[in-house]
């Protein structure tokens, strides 16, 4: 599954995308405090032009290529064979991405309430981590990576989290750390495992992938150590606990991470460990996957509908969201797993969108119950139209990018989970539930004193929700450009599962389509 | 070539004085008298070094109780460091008085 | 010409996106004004379409337009295009029409309104989805444009958003419209599943040449009738559309009569192979939903006080008679009804905004009355458009009407009964409203005083009833409110010459126009009902039409204007058999309650093994934090232990050194 | 291996009891200062011991250092702190304690004991000729010169580090004991300490 070198390019943009933004954090914390204009400056030239580094990735990715590009590899410890191996693929493409892009816009979004110096840094530090999770192609630095990860954003809800902030850190912290252990395990007895087949110890992703045989009941055993994990990260019910306590008390630009990049580290996790080192195990435990997927969209949603504070119930929201993922990887069709992935990037736009959106309200009014808002519309009519259109991406209205995510998701899964597909589908209509109420009840209605002089959307916000607001349109007016990338990826993904396993995707079962209709299709 | 008592006497004598120091330390409340019992035990340790070192020739063990002698005269310097300033502070303070740790 | 179909959802889009940006600048009526030239300049590009269609061969008639490929995945292939056929030209042109027109009006109905050009921008929004959604080649852009409109309504309903009932009405609206988009998501899975595509042509081909099974062409006709009846306000997914009342009167107007919720039988219209592939049982359901919507509608709106929450159940009962003609195969019967219906709702539900306007924003009939003398132009349009919706002839509801009957009588008898019942009901209950409003004497100075009159409509009483009470003369509306309903009042009564039959000498050249338009696409799926029992005495059945309207008629006369009868208005019917109360109440309540229970559920079990887990680990370490005394010398006695048995354990039990 | 000479066998007995005798006077003793006469004691009989096995240079140091240095060492605090108070040995507040400890020293005598009796054999090899020492050689400062280069030699480096060892202690235990203005450390000691 190597890709052909693409030899060209000699910048490692690779490398570049992690260290940006891990200078900056260094740069950042070596700062004097006598200089408190200088931290703000940092973070944001290296958070954009990490941004700006992630987009011409995009640009110059080869769309139609299934394996990594831009392969960085250097030896790192030899005798254990863990090496520096960073490439990218049509899955992580888009979530790198997201990951640049998401992070000045939150850096700008939202200024922190004190010690900004440190809360940049540890900021930054979460972004290097992240990219370097989405990145890594060897096991060691993705488990390395995915628990650095853990470190900044304890300390950002720990220290700039709302009023149970040291209870959700902790509590984020050691659930993540549960789920890790038994990835740890799982990794180390993978490698071993691995090592037999190979002739030599290494953590190399593709070469294990390649190489390594898994007895079938091995493979299990692995599988689930790995998915354990990101089972935790995703989350799935019912490990999901964790994720209202830390979005809530989280700083806004840390939901706004979290919800946006973190999460998918979860969900790519599953698809990058779990599917692609273990078709086998992952095809086998397909139905429980589906299951919990199916209870997590209806459970997230109607538990979201009863929040009584609404980033509580953005949330939720996230649970339902991601419950759609989980649903789509493990229905195992080119449609589903693609919209899995481009859901995860839809998710964290618009749930990112909307954690801002919280963020500026309890900014304003130092509440987020939704009881004690009301009639906001009114007196910010810009504000309450922003937040009207990402609330539509989120619940899915064709045109906006959440559809056409939720679309593939549920047309590809239809085909080889038929009352699972059925069963999701209701929590579209949930979604509309819980979304449209609380919009009601914060929106609607005449505000009364508390609210009436509730702030219309600053320039500053404005310029931040502009980027949100044209993915939001974009994405789900004209997605092609990120499906085709995606596409080779996840066909090749599939045809792993069907080289392991006695699974065939299925196709259509008549063939009447014109030739000028799809003309792409092959059989 | 020298005579030579048998090491085990004083394997044996390096046994009985480790056994009653570690005995005094346990049973005795003055910090002082507990660094006491330390330095019994540290020269039991040195006896069978020395003792084995002739039985065995080589000097390595008496290099070892040379190491041995000085870390054991820097221990006494900032232990007892330690125990005055304790002392200062508390007049009259057992080890057991020194309880902070209690879970 | 047809290659620019793209123009027709064009420009209501570039009428939206202009009042986005210009919106506020325009301001009152600038911005009005556009996007009336907006949706009249759309309405042009389907008259030309037309046109070029028509210059055609039957069999040419159709034209794809593809913009770009939208969600192209794998086998999965969707483009954003548009199909130009008869059936799509057929509703462009009046929904584009009958829209300019409710934009027009809507210029001096919203007139002063502090959110004008928002309104519009919605407007345009609402008609760019319609469009698109009877201009969509496949079902996901049909799907756009059903969700499009259906989030439209949502914002239009709700419009008036301090107000608690306008924004839970457009909650209602959206959620419920959701439950049917739930259905045709299903079918679209299914259809791709089945097919493989998901374009009408594919899908249409597949149930013609008989390759799609039985089965699998019900569970897809199943299904998009679910999304139908959500779309459609028919039952069991009606409960929306009368609360819909609290938007404006244009959107009323908009979305009852002339687009939205006939999205649904254009929808089942647009696949007719399918349902004429499916199982017999299918059609059958659809036409009984259709027939005992039309009849249970039609009985609630005998007792409704609200001038516009009459027409409301009015046109669920009317969208009745539409889905009736599709389960009987009368797909030219429904479409047929679809336009005349667009035509006189919309009339109604603008003339009743021309009196609530004239009334100051009242809206109860109970205090209106005698109005005809104040408000010469309303009241004459609204009489033709009681005639059409009655059936009298020669306006447009009778032939269309009787149309969907006949259909109906030959399928089954029952049907024909209960569609005749409902007749009946229709002429009584407009009669009664043309009356209470523009006849007898004049109730709103004798009711001026008296606030708390008993409440037996629905939904609340709107808040600014106040303005009615006092010293106030009802007046005529401005000439840019008056005109559209002029030229509806020309459709209403004229639209019957699209499909009239060859009765009455008609000749037939002249006659089925739309039938013969309609038949390339509707060929496969319309019933065929030469040689039934109904199709040779139709001129019973057009006496039957209007003795049922006579009847009618005449009780509503007796009873409220020479009040002769006692008037019957069960609080059953007022109340629409409780049947939305009962939905509102298990939703407020078990439903609730239950949410409640897995949101508690979540927050004590699952939650609380996870803080169970922890309280249990405080605890024992809590026990286990006991053994560290903090005593020195105890410590070093355990470490003693320890040596101690370790050596045990090498000399005497392992016996080494 | 000449079999031991009955003087050497008196050095050896006379030593062990002078070395057992201190050990014991250190944990009975109630006054604190009898204890360090009887650490002088103890440190003494193993400087006897040192001698009898020909290393002079250890026996030495052990006198010098132990003996002198660290037992005055000992006095001096003793003496600072006022300290010299009899304790009441009688009563112990950790009711298992004592029990503990006997089992532990008797445990620790026994089972080394035991070992070392019972590895007699394997102890009684010939005596190897790696270490020097003044009778055989005839150079008196034999054990002094192997050592020293030994020392310099093989463990130069562990040797300076003991020096900084030293250093690093003297000035840890200077700074330790000082006498801080007690007003302001002594308050935010306190209150960082709640803090935490």
């Amino acid at each position: 599954m190597l890709a052909a070198e693409t030899g060209s390019i000699a910048f490692p943009i690779l490398t570049a995308l992690i260290l940006t933004p891990f200078i900056g954090s260094l740069v950042i914390a070596l700062l004097p405090k006598s200089r408190p204009e200088f931290p703000k400056m940092v973070a944001l030239v290296m958070s954009v032009a990490t941004a700006a580094m992630s987009i011409w990735l995009m640009a110059s990715f080869e769309t139609a290529d299934a394996g990594f590009q831009f392969v960085s590899m250097h030896t790192w410890i030899d005798a254990w064979g863990i090496s520096w191996h960073l490439g990218v693929d049509g899955i992580s493409l888009f979530l790198v991405v997201l990951t640049g892009i998401l992070f000045p816009l939150a850096i700008v979004a939202v200024d922190a309430h004190h010690d900004e110096k440190a809360y940049l840094a540890w900021l930054l530090m979460l972004q290097a981590g992240v990219m370097g999770s989405f990145l890594s192609l060897d096991l060691f630095m993705f488990f390395v990576f995915f628990e650095i990860v853990l470190v900044p954003m304890y300390f950002l809800i720990a220290g700039w989290g709302y009023e149970k902030r040291v209870y959700a850190a902790t509590k984020f912290f050691l659930y993540t750390m549960f789920g890790s252990a038994f990835m740890l395990v799982g990794l180390i007895a993978t490698v071993v495992i691995a090592a037999r087949d190979i002739g030599y110890t290494t953590f190399d992703l593709t070469i294990i992938a390649e190489e390594a045989e898994f007895a079938a009941s091995t493979g299990r055993w692995l599988f689930f150590a790995f998915a354990i994990a990101f089972a935790v990260k995703v989350p799935i019910f019912p490990l999901h606990t964790w994720l209202p306590d830390a979005h809530t008390q989280a700083p806004t630009a840390g939901s706004v991470v979290l919800a946006g990049v973190m999460l998918k580290l979860g969900t790519y996790g599953l698809l990058r460990f779990g599917v692609y080192l273990f078709p086998e195990a992952s095809y086998w435990s397909r139905n429980l996957w589906l299951t919990l997927a199916v209870i997590g969209i209806i459970y997230g949603a109607i538990a979201a509908t009863m929040q009584k504070d609404l980033k509580r119930l953005v949330a939720y929201s996230s649970v339902a969201h991601l419950g759609f993922i989980v649903l789509g990887t493990f229905a195992f069709t080119s449609q589903s797993m693609s919209g899995g992935v481009i859901q995860s990037v839809n998710h964290g736009v618009s749930t990112g969108a909307l954690f801002l959106f919280v963020g500026w309200i309890y900014e304003r009014r130092k509440t987020r119950q939704i009881a004690e808002l009301n009639g906001l519309q009114k007196v910010a009519p810009i504000f309450a139209a922003g937040f009207m259109v990402v609330m539509l991406s989120s619940v899915g209205v064709p045109g906006l990018n959440g559809f056409v995510g939720e679309f593939l998701i549920l047309v590809g899964s239809f085909t080889t989970a038929r009352w699972w597909t059925v069963v999701a589908a209701t929590g579209v209509i949930l979604a509309a539930l819980y979304l449209l109420w609380a919009y009601q009840r914060v929106f609607h209605g005449e505000p009364d004193d508390d609210n009436k002089s509730f702030p219309e959307l600053k320039v500053k916000e404005g310029l931040v929700l502009l980027p949100f607001l044209g993915l939001i349109v974009f994405m789900g007016v004209y997605p092609k450009p990120v499906l085709d990338r995606i596409e080779p990826s996840i066909d090749a993904l599939i045809t792993r599962v069907e080289d392991n396993t006695s699974y065939v995707q299925p196709e259509p079962t008549i063939d009447l389509v014109h030739s000028d209709e799809s003309g792409e299709e092959d059989e | 070539m020298i005579a030579v008592i048998e090491p085990t006497w004083y394997l044996l004598l390096a046994a009985l004085l480790f056994g009653i120091g570690a005995f005094g330390l346990l049973v005795r409340r003055n910090p002082l008298i507990m660094f006491m019992c330390i330095e019994l035990m540290l020269n039991a340790a040195n006896l069978t070094f020395v003792a084995l070192a002739t039985q065995l020739g080589d000097i390595n063990g008496q290099t070892a109780v040379f190491f041995v002698m000085v870390v054991a005269a820097a221990e006494v310097v900032v232990g007892l460091g330690i125990i005055v300033s304790i002392l200062r502070r508390r007049p009259g303070a057992t080890a057991d008085d020194l309880a902070e740790l209690k879970g | 010409m047809a290659d620019l179909v793209w123009l027709i959802p064009a420009f209501p889009l570039a009428g939206f996106l202009l009042i986005l940006v210009f919106g506020r600048r325009l301001g009152d009526p600038k911005a009005g004004w556009l996007a009336t030239a907006m949706v009249f300049a759309s309405f042009v590009v389907s008259v030309s379409v037309y046109f070029d269609l028509l210059g055609r061969e039957e069999d040419e008639r159709e034209t794809v337009v593809t913009l770009f490929s939208w969600v192209p995945l794998g086998s999965l292939q969707v483009d954003l295009a548009f199909l130009a056929d008869p059936l799509s030209v057929a509703m462009c042109l009046f929904v584009t029409f009958i829209a300019g027109l409710i934009h027009m009006f809507a210029i001096g109905y919203m007139h002063g309104d502090a959110k004008f050009s928002k309104f519009f921008l919605y407007l345009n929004l609402f008609v760019f989805s319609m469009t698109l959604l009877v201009l969509g080649e496949n079902l996901l852009v049909t799907f756009l444009g059903w969700e499009g409109v259906g989030t439209c309504s949502y914002l239009l309903i709700a419009f008036w958003h301090t107000r608690e009932s306008a924004a839970t009405a457009g909650k209602k609206a959206f959620i419920t419209n959701r439950v049917g988009d739930w259905g045709f998501m299903l079918a679209m899975f299914l259809a791709f599943g089945a097919v493989g595509s998901l374009s009408y042509s594919a899908i249409n081909e597949a149930a013609e040449v008989g390759a799609l099974a039985a089965s699998t062409a019900s569970a897809i006709a199943i299904l998009l009738l679910v999304g139908a009846v959500g779309k459609s306000a028919q039952l069991p997914l009606y409960i929306w559309l009368p609360d819909a009342m609290e938007g404006p009167t244009p959107v009323s107007a908009l979305i009852h009569a002339a687009t939205m919720v006939t999205g649904g039988v254009f929808l089942l219209t647009r696949v007719n192979p399918i349902i004429a592939a499916s199982y017999d049982w299918v059609p059958t359901t659809i036409a009984w939903i259709g027939a005992i919507t039309a009849l249970f509608a039609a009985t609630i709106a005998l007792a409704q006080n609200d001038i516009k929450k009459v027409l409301a159940y009015s046109t669920v009962s009317q969208i009745g008679y539409m889905m009736l003609a599709v389960g009987t195969g009368g797909y030219v019967a429904a479409i047929f009804h679809m336009v005349t219906h667009a035509a006189f709702k919309a009339l109604l539900f603008l003339g009743a905004g021309s009196v609530i306007h004239g009334m100051n924003d009242e809206q109860d009939m109970r205090k209106m009355g005698a109005l005809r003398k104040f408000m010469p132009i309303t009241a004459g349009t609204f009489i033709v458009g009681w005639l059409a919706i009655a059936g009298v002839p020669p306006f447009s509801g009778f032939w269309s009407k009787d149309e969907v009957l006949l259909f109906a009588l030959a399928d089954s008898t029952l049907l024909y009964v209960v569609g005749i019942v409902t007749a009946v009901l229709t002429a009584f209950y407009m009669t009664r409203q043309v009356i209470m409003v523009f006849f007898g004497e004049a109730r709103w100075t004798s009711l001026a005083n008296d606030d708390e009159a008993p409440e037996v409509a629905e939904g609340e009483e709107p808040v600014e009833t106040h303005h009615a009470h006092g010293e106030f003369k009802p007046h005529e509306s401005p000439a840019i409110m008056w005109i559209p309903l002029v030229v509806l009042a020309g459709l209403a009564a004229l639209a019957g010459i699209l499909n009239v039959p060859e009765l009455f000498g008609i000749p037939s050249n002249s006659s089925y126009k739309l039938e013969e338009w309609l038949h390339p696409v509707i060929e496969f799926g319309e019933a065929d009902i030469s040689g039934t029992w109904a199709y040779d005495n139709k001129y019973i059945l057009v006496g039957i039409a209007v003795a049922a309207v006579a009847i009618g008629a005449a009780l509503g006369w007796l009873v409220y204007l020479r009040k002769q009868i006692k008037p019957w208005e069960p609080s059953l019917f007022a109340n629409g058999w409780y049947y939305d109360s009962a939905i509102s109440w298990f939703m407020g309540n078990p439903g609730r309650e239950g949410f409640q229970a897995v949101a508690d559920f979540d927050a004590t079990i699952v939650d609380g093994a996870v803080t169970g887990t922890a309280v249990a680990v405080k605890t024992t370490a809590g026990e286990v934090r006991k053994g560290q005394t903090g005593y020195v010398r105890q410590y070093a006695g355990v470490i003693g232990i320890g040596v101690v048995l370790l050596l045990g354990w090498f000399v005497v039990i392992r016996g080494i050194l | 291996m000449t079999d031991a000479t009955f003087l050497e066998y008196v050095v050896f007995f006379s030593a062990a009891v002078m070395i057992l005798g201190g050990a014991v006077g250190v944990i009975i003793m109630k006054n604190p200062v009898h204890a360090a006469l009887g650490l002088v004691l103890t440190l003494f009989g193993v400087a006897v011991q040192f001698v009898a096995q020909q290393a002079h240079f250890l026996a030495a140091v052990q006198v010098i250092v132990y003996a002198g240095a660290i037992v005055v060492l000992f006095l001096f605090v003793i003496m600072l702190l006022g300290v010299d108070e009899s304790m009441d040995l009688s009563i112990e507040p950790i009711p298992i304690q004592r029990p503990l400890a006997a089992v532990m020293g008797v445990g620790i005598v026994g089972l080394v004991g035991a070992a070392i009796i019972r590895a007699r054999d394997a102890l009684d090899i010939n005596p190897g000729t790696g270490v020097a020492n003044a009778s055989d050689t005839g150079n008196n400062d034999a054990n002094v010169q192997q050592l020293a280069t030994n020392l310099y030699g093989d463990h130069v480096f562990a040797f300076q580090l003991t020096s900084v060892l030293l250093i690093v202690a003297v000035a840890g235990t200077v700074l330790m004991t000082r006498k801080w203005p007690r007003d302001e450390h002594g308050s935010s000691a306190d209150h960082e300490s709640s803090d935490v």
